[in-house]
């Protein structure tokens, strides 16, 4: 029998509001996502431990806590007051809130000043060691300077755009400066603006989080500035809890007793958790979408929306030169006809792929962005067949399924195939897909299928996401660059500000198909350090036109807590972030 | 005391049934030993176990009974069976390797009966199993106890076995083979002590065997089967003597013995025997039967009264007198040792196996299998090796013919070493030298056809064209006495001796100026044997090839060959002129050898006083000096310490013994050339 | 007995040094650059190479192996760095939890085929020899991963009766604690087991009830009883002793699936985590641990054996 | 005087062709007579049928991904209901069957002719070659052979190609255990003494002597190690290392139904989980059935 019909979206848009009723105590258990198993604990994890940290930014709070309400970022949460930018864009002033380390010292400007400088130090001993790093960019050419214990000075050589800065400063975590600043156990507090003493408390820092059997006995890791301490870890599955911090003083009474983060290995158990009622929180996996009814008799409330600023893309590499698949694909007209075979609202529908739990979108900007495309909720390529085929044959292709379709009308022509391509070319290329998610090779699947249709073949060749994200990536991996047409690995999740810088203008460290349009780099430019606000939308615009990937529909991310906790909706929503605020929440009955 | 009337037993099997035993009849007095003899298949074991109840899977009991002291054992229930097994009737087993327990100490296995049948608590029946291991003759019993089968001897492995069955004191016994795999010396040694526990312990005793001469020594009253039938039986000596049965007189016949006249060719009954699943009309024996008639081949002989008392036979054409049937052949007399110079010559010949180390550090050890030997044979003579099981004659016939290669000393072949030399080397002298084996069905590649086989050794020296090298496989089984018609099948498709007979015809197809035959007669039944020895006879003396024959048989050596060599531990302690060295033996060994083997014949004198006891010492670390003094009634400090030397005790006939039974001839002379000239 | 031991044991060392240059050849086959594996995608090559050069991956590949080896023999197999975390460490966290389910899995099903493989030769071409015959057949047919599914599909869908996934619990005990949550993990490696076992033990069984000493202890008069238990039986269990040892990859190799169909937090879903991450100390160093376990219990098994029964010493 | 004693032996003749009728036919004729092995004769051939025919007679489409008919339960059109791609199940069975006996077989022929060779010269070589080739198999036979093919098809892109050598690379250690077994007993048989005598080459020893005796064996491991490379392909398919688009295979199938076992989407698990059941077992009982006729034979 088969249960999972489709599931209609509209059955999980709505977070209800805060309950009036309220009781104390309570624990609250969150499922971790599988294969998520935190095993680092200071906040900058080295490239070499490929870690996931423990309690996000539960422990350690960033200047600025990102929002997903439409603001830049979250005001009651955030450690500053918002950045007041001077005139010629190279000054910026934070004035910090008043907040207090655990151990009653207060939360200062040096502080910044400190995890800014050991951010450096991280860089400098390897570009690795910071996800977010382009040379030349924050924190390069960029100095702090406390000029009070409450203000903080930021010097730019090159002006960023205010938006951009802030989503940046959403990434700086910020760390105690009075008890970190030593280079061993018991040893003097070091003056970390000298690089040399930054780097070794850096690296005695990563060693401490390194051990992950002390990381609660360590007295390091007690010192948070955020609402939680940990209170227990088990290095064996990465399962840990957290108390509240006594000292914090931000929003929130923290009237939940612990916060059990859980480890799991599937999906499968987790769902097998909420059957049982054991979990509080957590996610839904989409193959479990049809159960949501179930889960609500069972107490549990669900949410759903497509994560913001994520949007799935299939990558194009533009410097292929197998069968002249750079040639080919330089065309706009191949790869609009390419996103006109991308059947979104039918992968949506499909069981195969979405079964419902997926919402349509077309631009870099993700869905319900604050700076969305030009064209609005209206496909710019709609899945269209008949257009495909036109845009092909207009072009001086002769369209044949069978035999494969190959150009018969070279030349630069407006009806010719376009620069480099012979007579004769047909259009091949090898898709690598990740091993999972299962909707990744789906959709994949069903792209090819359609390839197959209009005479274009395309192999798909199934990767695990560590070996794409290894080889696959010109700007870091150029020898492999024949070795792949196309990547998904899933979808791209981009800070609050989602600007394409790095990934799409020419150069970018994180331009792994080798993307250049002299365009796009102008507007790219204009987004990061510029000041227009609306200079985003149109860098938006003009990507999701140009197509450098190809777009897929986003998966819609499900929500799942008890009915019995409640909270500012706000701080449900953001959880589709993996934004945890669990000080804001409370039982409405005991537990 | 076990009357067993008209017993007949049914195997059934998918397909077909197969009827082992039919109609028998048998009575075995108390205090007295029954033999059974019988070539292979024809119904003793059934019999036996039949007896014991211990019929294998799907067989029946299909008629008759065995009446035990008054009880009808053939409907009796399992639980009143098995309190008559190992109590009142006990069984040997042949096979002692497999019929010990591997994971058993040998004392719980002796004292197990007792615990089972009289309840005697473990501590009584263990002491019971020493007394009854001391009894079999194990020395020191207490030791031994703790023992497991692996470590003991066969010799000492059926001793064993003789003390498990008897520990209860039975009243029967049944011994089915229970010497087959042994060495004479030691079946000698078993024999006789199962005989005299028999006597001490007043029970009657039930011996099957397929060997004439054990039951001529060794039974009271013997019984013949053939085909699952009882053809013949009697007093032994009246059986002997007044052989009525046709069967039981061919029998008799071909077997080669230490008297036979080796001009005068063996008697072979021809054919092979019945399959028992075929149907059973008329004597079983009548196609095989040179007397037979149209009666014998349609109705069933009925039991008759011989001359003696209990003397009965099933034989329409009952022989009619003791004779046994006359040779139909002389062998043409060879002319005797022409060729002066020896056309194989073995000079101080060694070969050691190396073991694996016992310790971890330890020396490497061996086993000295050939200990220094040196002989020559001459073209047209045959040569004879003889020895105990382990003594190292197959380990020299396969340095002979340049299988193997020596540790040290050499071979030669017309003067030409053979010995030491790669397969290259030897090039086409290793067509001169070609070998028979003992077993027929490993010799043959089972995947090849008989003429591809016949042809192999041709395509191998790349004699002849393919249609020649045909001609030559068709005359060379011509020359065994088969048809071409056999060529086109498979090893498997042929009986022992037809595969035996090819054995030979591939050995001679390369016109070998040697031949060693190892065992060549051993695997085959006593029928079969005749018509072999026979065909080597022939072959040799129409050949004029040099030939070494091995075998542990000393009647068949006897037979076959013109000098002999008595091997004991990898060394040749007596060499001679065959008749020499059998009538007038002159090592104390060979006197032993000689005085064990079982003579088909009640009335040869039986002196255990020359008889060879104990066991055969490890090859690994032989005794210093005479390596048989361990087990030499003469032996003195003297053969401890020197190890004595080949030395003539007559014309042709060299010895190494200190004491030699035969007077030496002086001067003593190594040199056995010079004796010779 | 004692230089019987003292070889046994020089020779597994020898395949052991064998299985780890084998490993460290695989290790060196599929991962040419650990630098680039570790620092990942954004390193850059002057950093992958100052990290391959600081760790020794630049020298000769023999210098390399010697090195591991002396790294092993220090009980150091290496760091993953995907997750922080030494690997024998890992190991150690996730062995218990397998071991105990192995475990369990292997005594159970010793403890049904052992008799049952018995019965089936000395019932000999009966009905019960026939039927278990057939249905080990179809099981011996059947990917353990299918008669999972199978029984998850019966005994956790359609009859609703055990949970379709193993104890999350870290704790090695479950097998006990939670006897319900691990009945399926523990039927299907039972069951799988339980087919090999039992069809071997029926052919030992067979082999050793064609021996003559069986004949003998019946021409003894000893019952069917005795004959089973007092001679039978330990001659008929020293194969599946062997068995037990040879068969210790397949066993790890079937621990392996059943931890993935069930989702059981042990080595052998570390094992396919890791493979999925392509963390190759972890695979490795698994891997060498599951050589370095079929050696030893192989020697172990050889040992026994050889103490049940006594032939062996000679033929070393 | 060879007239006479050929008589005498013509005489036994017809006594003995009866007794042990000739090899080939003779194991047919076992084979024959075997039911279990008669049954996985015919599933077998069945099978073949199915999947090679079955096409012909039962065409589906099965390379257009079918997104609205995905999934499907069996019914109109689609007896046995679609797989998450919306490919006929029916047909992809057939389809993977075809790749999945291709890949076994493959695997199995590598695996066997790597062993056979391997193990006869370790046999006939003897010594410290022997010694030397004998450990290298007790090391590559004491590591986890699924870890091993796990490792490298997890490296390495699957193909059906890729698939049979990695499986047949790691399957040749048994048989070569096996004909040295074989080789090591043979070679001291008289037989090959026999042909030495005759100045046989260590070549023509192999390839005359050895390896036709040998051949039963080889074909009965052959028989078992087909069925071992359908479950080893079954597994790693199951693991989600097995092939993908275009091509599929059992092991594959199966492991995408599993991702929907929570939604009882039983016809993407059963009917293909039968499939390679039949297989394994009618190979098995072919296997067992050959090895009963050749042992019968050579008593
Ligand atoms: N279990 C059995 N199934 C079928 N036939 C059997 C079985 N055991 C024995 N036979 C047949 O019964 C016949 C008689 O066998 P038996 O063992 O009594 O012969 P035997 O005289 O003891 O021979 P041997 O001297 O070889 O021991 C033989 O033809 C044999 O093939
Ligand atoms: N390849 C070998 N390795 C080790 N020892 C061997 C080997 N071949 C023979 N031996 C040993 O050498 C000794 C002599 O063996 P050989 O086969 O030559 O004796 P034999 O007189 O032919 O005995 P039998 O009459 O039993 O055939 C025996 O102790 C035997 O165990
Ligand atoms: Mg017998
Ligand atoms: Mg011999």
């Amino acid at each position: 029998t088969g249960t999972s019909a489709q599931v209609d979206t509209a059955s999980y848009d709505t977070i209800p509001d805060a309950s009036s009723s309220h009781v104390d105590g309570g624990v609250v258990t969150i499922a971790l996502t599988p294969g998520l198993t935190p095993n680092y604990i200071y906040p900058y994890p080295p490239a070499a431990s490929g870690g996931t940290v423990i309690g996000y930014d539960l422990m350690w709070r960033a200047l600025y806590r990102t929002s997903l309400e439409g603001q830049p970022f979250d005001e009651a949460t955030s450690l500053a007051e918002a950045p007041v930018v001077s005139d010629d864009g190279h000054t910026a002033t934070i004035t910090l809130k008043d907040y207090t380390w655990s151990n009653g010292k207060p939360v200062t400007a040096d502080d910044v000043v400190f995890s800014f400088d050991l951010l450096k130090a991280a860089i400098a001993d390897s570009p690795a060691n910071w996800a977010f790093y382009t040379p030349g960019q924050f924190p390069d050419g960029v100095t702090a300077a406390a000029t009070d214990a409450h203000t903080l000075t930021l010097g730019f050589e090159t002006p960023y755009n205010p938006s951009y800065l802030v989503s940046l400063l959403q990434l700086l975590y910020v760390m105690p400066s009075a008890d970190w600043a030593i280079a061993e156990t018991g040893g003097p507090l070091l003056d970390y603006r000298d690089p040399a003493n930054a780097a070794a408390i850096y690296h005695y820092l990563t060693e401490q989080s390194a051990d992950q059997a002390t990381f609660v006995t360590n007295p390091l890791w007690q010192i948070v500035n955020g609402p939680y301490q940990l209170s227990a870890f088990e290095p064996t599955t990465g399962s840990f809890s957290l108390t509240p911090n006594k000292e914090y003083t931000g929003p929130g009474d923290a009237t939940i007793e612990r916060v059990d983060f859980k480890a799991f290995t599937s999906a499968a158990a987790i769902y097998n958790q909420y059957e049982a009622g054991t979990l509080t929180v957590g996610r839904l996996d989409a193959s479990y979408a049809s159960k949501i009814d179930e889960l609500r008799k069972k107490g549990y409330n669900v949410y759903g929306a497509p994560s913001p600023a994520r949007f799935d893309g299939l990558v194009i590499n533009f410097a292929n030169t197998t069968d002249n698949f750079d040639k080919v694909i330089a065309q706009p007209y191949i790869r609009q006809a390419m996103q006109h075979l991308i059947d979104q609202p039918g992968y949506i529908k499909s069981r195969g792929v979405h079964s419902g739990t997926a919402s349509e979108n077309y631009s870099t900007g993700g869905l319900n962005s604050p700076y969305p495309p030009d064209f609005g909720d209206k496909a710019p390529y709609p899945f269209d067949v008949k257009a495909a085929e036109k845009l092909l044959t207009a072009h001086g292709w002769k369209v044949d399924a069978d035999k494969g379709t190959t150009c018969v009308r070279p030349g630069t022509g407006d009806d010719q195939c376009g620069d480099g391509i012979p007579e004769g070319q047909k259009i091949t290329f090898t898709i690598a897909s990740a091993n999972e998610p299962a909707y990744v090779g789906a959709r994949d699947l069903a792209f090819v299928s359609q390839l197959k249709k209009l005479g274009i073949e395309a192999k798909i060749v199934t990767k695990s996401l560590n070996y794409m994200y290894e080889n696959y990536g010109n700007s870091y991996a150029p020898d492999n660059a024949d070795e792949w047409g196309m990547q998904d690995f899933g979808a791209f999740v981009q800070t609050a500000y989602p600007t394409s810088n790095n990934a799409f203008n020419t150069g970018g460290s994180f331009n792994l198909g080798s993307y250049s349009n002299p365009e796009a780099d102008t507007l790219i430019e204009a987004s990061t350090f510029g000041s227009d606000p609306d200079a985003l939308s149109a860098e938006v615009s003009m990507l999701s036109r140009d197509l450098p990937v190809l777009f897929f529909p986003t998966p819609d991310n499900l929500i799942v807590w008890k009915d019995t906790l409640s909270g500012p909706p706000s701080t449900f929503r953001s959880l589709l972030k993996f934004v945890y605020s669990p000080e804001q929440w409370y039982f409405t009955e005991k537990q | 005391m076990l009357t067993i009337r008209d017993l007949s037993v049914e195997i059934r099997r998918p397909g077909r049934t197969v009827r082992p035993v039919t109609g028998v009849d048998l009575v075995l007095h108390p205090g007295e030993t029954l033999g059974i003899v019988g070539e292979t298949g024809s119904g003793k074991s059934m019999t036996g176990l039949a007896v014991m109840g211990m019929l294998p899977g799907g067989s029946t009991i299909t008629g008759g009974s065995i009446d035990f002291d008054g009880t009808e054992l053939t409907t009796l229930g399992p639980a009143e069976y098995r309190a008559i097994r190992g109590n009142d009737i006990s069984m040997v087993f042949q096979d002692s390797m497999t019929s010990l327990n591997p994971t058993r100490s040998i004392g719980d296995q002796v004292a197990e009966p007792l615990i089972l049948h009289r309840g005697a608590s473990k501590r009584e029946a263990r002491a019971r199993a020493e007394e009854m291991l001391a009894l079999v003759g194990i020395p020191r019993p207490s030791e031994r106890m703790g023992d497991f089968p692996h470590q003991l001897s066969g010799g000492m492995r059926q001793r064993v076995m003789i003390a498990m069955a008897l520990i209860c004191e039975p009243r029967v016994l049944i011994a089915d083979e229970p010497t087959t795999a042994l060495d004479v010396t030691i079946q000698a040694e078993i024999l006789e002590l199962l005989s005299g526990l028999k006597r001490q312990l007043g029970m009657a005793m039930i011996l099957v065997t397929h060997d004439m001469g054990v039951v001529a020594r060794h039974a009271d009253r013997v019984g013949v089967m053939y085909g699952g039938r009882l053809v013949e039986t009697g007093a032994t000596a009246d059986l002997f003597r007044h052989t009525r049965h046709q069967y039981t007189r061919a029998l008799l016949s071909s077997i080669p013995t230490l008297a036979q006249d080796k001009h005068v060719e063996l008697f072979s009954i021809p054919g092979s025997p019945p399959d028992p699943a075929d149907p059973q009309i008329g004597c079983r024996f009548a196609a095989r039967c040179a007397a037979a008639t149209d009666r014998c081949r349609t109705e069933t002989p009925v039991p008759t009264e011989g001359p003696g008392e209990g003397h009965v036979f099933s034989c329409w054409n009952p022989a009619d007198e003791t004779t046994l049937i006359a040779a139909q052949r002389r062998f043409p007399e060879a002319d005797a040792a022409t060729a002066a110079a020896p056309r194989l010559s073995v000079v101080d010949l060694r070969k050691e196996h190396p073991v694996s180390a016992k310790g971890l550090f330890g020396r490497r050890r061996s086993v000295k299998a050939v200990a220094g030997v040196s002989f020559e044979v001459r073209a047209g003579e045959a040569f004879g090796l003889v020895g105990e099981s382990g003594c190292g004659k197959s380990s020299l016939g396969r340095m002979l013919v340049a299988l193997d290669q020596p540790t040290s000393g050499e071979v030669l072949v017309d003067g030409e070493r053979v010995s030491g030399l790669s397969a290259r080397r030897l090039g086409p002298r290793r067509a001169k030298l070609q070998m028979m084996f003992q077993d027929s069905h490993a010799s043959l590649d089972p995947k090849m056809r008989i003429d591809d086989i016949l042809r192999e050794p041709l395509v191998i020296q790349r004699i002849g064209t393919p249609a020649e090298r045909t001609r030559r496989a068709v005359d060379a089984l011509a020359s065994v006495g088969l048809g071409p018609s056999i060529m086109e099948r498979y090893p498997h498709e042929l009986s022992g001796g037809q595969r035996q007979r090819i054995g030979l015809a591939r050995a001679l197809a390369l016109d070998p100026d040697v031949l060693v035959a190892d065992e060549p007669v051993s695997a085959l039944d006593v029928s079969i044997r005749s018509q072999v020895l026979n065909l080597m006879r022939t072959i040799q003396l129409e050949r004029g090839l040099s030939s070494v024959v091995i075998s542990h048989d000393l009647a068949v050596v006897r037979y076959l060959v013109d000098r002999v060599g008595v091997m004991y531990l990898g060394a040749l302690v007596e060499v001679g002129a065959t008749d020499d060295v059998y009538s007038r033996p002159a090592h104390p060994y060979t006197a032993g050898l000689l005085a064990a083997v079982p003579v088909a014949d009640p009335d040869a004198a039986d002196d255990p006083v020359e008889r060879v006891r104990g066991e055969l010492p490890s090859p690994l670390d032989p005794p210093s000096g005479c390596r048989f003094r361990t087990r030499c009634p003469l032996a003195t400090e003297l053969c401890a310490q020197v190890e004595p030397t080949l030395e003539a005790v007559g014309r042709d006939h060299d010895v190494a013994c200190h004491f030699p039974l035969q007077p030496k001839r002086e001067p003593s002379r190594h040199d056995a050339e010079g004796v010779r000239a | 007995m004692m230089w019987f031991v003292i070889r046994r044991v020089l020779v597994s060392l020898a395949v052991l040094v064998g299985i780890s240059l084998v490993v460290f050849l695989l290790l060196h086959l599929i991962s040419e650059s650990p630098g680039r594996a570790v620092l990942g995608q954004q390193a850059s090559q002057a950093a992958v190479d100052a990290f391959n050069r600081d760790n020794g991956y630049d020298r000769p590949v023999l210098v390399q192996y010697v090195d591991y080896l002396l790294q092993l023999l220090q009980g150091d197999l290496g760091r993953s760095y995907k997750l922080n975390e030494e690997v024998g460490t890992l190991l150690l966290q996730n062995a218990p939890r397998s071991a105990m389910l192995s475990l369990c899995g292997l005594v159970l099903a010793l403890v049904i085929a052992i008799p049952l493989g018995i019965l089936q030769a000395v019932r000999r071409g009966r009905f019960v020899d026939r039927a278990v015959t057939s249905v080990s057949y179809l099981l011996y047919a059947t990917p353990s991963f299918l008669i999972a599914l199978v029984l998850i599909g019966l005994f956790s869908q359609t009859i609703p009766l055990f949970p379709a996934e193993a104890s999350q619990s870290t704790s090695p005990w479950v097998v006990f604690t939670d006897p319900r949550a691990m009945a399926l993990p523990l039927i299907t490696l039972a069951t799988t087991n339980v087919v090999v076992f039992a069809q071997y033990q029926r052919s030992a069984a067979l082999e050793q009830l064609g021996m003559d000493y069986i004949k003998v202890a019946r021409a003894k008069g000893a019952s069917e009883r005795i004959v089973l238990t007092r001679h039978l039986l330990r001659n008929a269990i020293t194969p599946i002793i062997t068995l037990v040892g040879v068969l210790i990859p397949t066993l790890l190799a079937g621990n392996l699936i059943v931890e993935a169909v069930f989702n059981y937090p042990g080595l052998g879903l570390l094992f396919l985590n890791s493979l999925h991450r392509e963390d190759y100390p972890v695979l490795l160093a698994y891997t060498l641990i599951g050589g370095a376990l079929t050696v030893a219990g192989n020697l172990v098994a050889d040992l026994v054996v050889a103490r049940a029964d006594r032939r062996i010493e000679l033929g070393a | 005087m060879t007239s006479a004693r050929a008589e005498v032996a013509a005489e036994e003749l017809p006594a003995l062709a009866t007794r042990n009728p000739i090899s080939r036919s003779a194991v047919l004729g076992a084979l024959w007579r075997n039911k279990p092995g008669m049954a996985g004769v015919f599933i077998l051939v069945g099978l073949v049928l199915f999947c090679y025919l079955g096409p012909l007679v039962y065409p589906t489409n099965q390379s257009d991904v079918d997104l609205l008919n995905a999934a499907l339960p069996p019914g109109e059109g689609f007896p046995l209901g679609t797989d998450s791609n919306g490919f006929d199940v029916l047909g992809r069975l057939m389809q993977g069957g075809q790749v999945s006996l291709q890949i076994g077989l493959l695997a199995a022929i590598f695996a066997t002719t790597l062993g056979t060779i391997y193990g006869a010269v370790a046999g006939l070589v003897g010594g410290v070659v022997d010694g030397i080739m004998m450990r290298i198999v007790d090391v590559l036979l004491s590591i986890p052979f699924l870890f091993f093919v796990l490792i490298i098809a997890a490296r390495f892109q699957a193909t059906p190609l890729t698939l049979s050598l990695v499986i047949g690379g790691f399957s040749w250690l048994v048989a070569a255990r096996l004909i040295r077994g074989e080789v090591l007993s043979l070679r001291v048989r008289e037989f090959v003494s026999a042909a030495r005598l005759m100045g046989a080459s260590n070549r023509r020893l192999i390839f005359t002597h050895l390896i036709p005796n040998t051949f039963g064996v080889i074909i009965v491991n052959l028989t078992f190690q087909v069925a071992d490379s359908i479950i080893v392909l079954a597994a790693l398919g199951y693991l989600g290392f097995g092939l993908s688009y275009p091509v599929t295979d059992w092991g594959s199938q199966l492991s995408s139904g599993v991702s929907f076992l929570a939604a009882d989407y039983w016809w993407m698990i059963y009917p293909v989980g039968a499939c390679i059941v039949l297989t394994v077992l009618a190979l098995n009982l072919l296997g067992d059935a050959l090895r009963d006729a050749i042992e019968h034979r050579t008593v």
